[in-house]
């Protein structure tokens, strides 16, 4: 599974883009999000308020229930401000 | 037409290609987005565009497709820039060409709203006081809102 | 600004010359009216814009100092051609920059909607079939209504 | 009395200005286009539906009632079509 980060997630994660083997019960969007904030440090800052978060699922908008897999590219990221 | 692209852009020229050898376009309507600077203590010295290359290009024809598909547009034109601009630089084109005209002004007006908040990009500005990520507001969400109502 | 003339005008020479060197402006609206041709019996070959020379710049200038009473704008233009056009050609440009979209976007719909209504230019179109003037559209005269509701 | 025609009232009157000595009684536009009818042929074709028929008194817009002198200017025009 290919996880990205975008702005300030990106600045506090210190990533941009990471392939990780998702442990075996993460199966959507909200619990590969917990997986990452028991990371900690900057995970767990940068995940703290969800509702500053907004997620692609294969860059289609999504939601934190979708069902997501080891094929799929999840991005999380700041509302957008483009335009 | 989708461009999404570092470079900068005509306006002329794009609006003029738009309307080429096409004599059933009665009207252009279009919006140019540049880069502010509020000047005082908030002052932007430049910023930087980020985006999530794919899925800006999907979201951009998805706002295209659904423009056409609500207007009897002739042609229709977004172009996004993105990294490092200036206060002036211009961001953001987006274009509409209809037999009539308001057609192309409320198409217009559509794409701009739907893309400042469904296409993926973030500003960083730069400030005095160091850099800082803009943040979304609910003003543009308002905006787009009532293209779902409608 | 207002500018009638007889020559044509560049788009994007116009809208560069709006926003120059003033970084307060965030946005760019504007609309550029070109001569249609619709296909067929009652194809136009070229038209005629006659107008009423004084009362022209005169409601031109009511028009836009309306525009600015109503929304907040740094700037506005409005160039309107007379004489002999062809299919293609550019008629008319309405083009107003604020600090904000929305203000920009508006102000230039109901620049071309008054216009449409209140300025003293008509249409002489050349068919085949001979010279015919252009009956003004109910649709116009709703279009320019609904500023006055608002 | 500046009078001006546009369009197709220029067309069918055949004049698109003329300088006239207002008689007495006329003193309102109703009372012009009153006038100029009784010219007949083309004034009379061209004013006979004054609800196609637009006024400018000193190039602002009027109506029918709009009081008039000696030194004004009066337009008869269609409903614009510009834009």
């Amino acid at each position: 599974m290919k996880v990205l980060y975008f702005a300030w997630l990106r600045s506090k994660t210190g990533v941009a883009e990471e392939t990780l083997a998702p442990p075996p019960g993460v199966t959507t969007v909200a619990g590969l999000i917990d997986h990452l904030k028991a990371r900690g440090g900057g995970y767990a800052d940068a995940l703290k308020d969800l509702s500053c978060v907004r997620i692609a699922v294969n860059q289609e908008f999504a939601e934190l229930d979708q069902a997501i897999g080891a094929g799929d590219e999840v991005a999380l990221f700041p509302p957008v401000t483009g335009g | 037409m989708i461009k999404v692209q570092r470079e900068d852009f005509d306006v002329g020229a794009e609006l003029d290609a738009l309307a080429r050898d096409n004599h059933a376009i009665g009207g252009i309507a279009s919006f140019v987005g540049l880069v502010r600077d509020v000047a005082g203590a908030q002052s932007v010295g430049a910023m930087t565009l980020e985006h999530y290359p794919g899925m800006t290009e999907k979201m951009l024809a998805k706002t295209e497709a659904e423009a056409r598909r609500r207007w009897p547009l002739e042609t229709c034109l977004i172009i996004h820039r993105f990294g490092r601009l200036e206060p002036g630089d211009r961001i953001v084109l987006v274009a509409t060409a209809s037999a009539h005209r308001q057609a192309a002004l409320e198409a217009c007006a559509f794409l701009i709203d739907w893309l400042k908040t469904k296409a993926p990009f973030w500003k960083l500005e730069e400030t005095a006081a160091g850099t800082r990520w803009v943040a979304a507001r609910a003003s543009d969400d308002q905006a787009a809102a009532r293209w779902v109502a409608e």
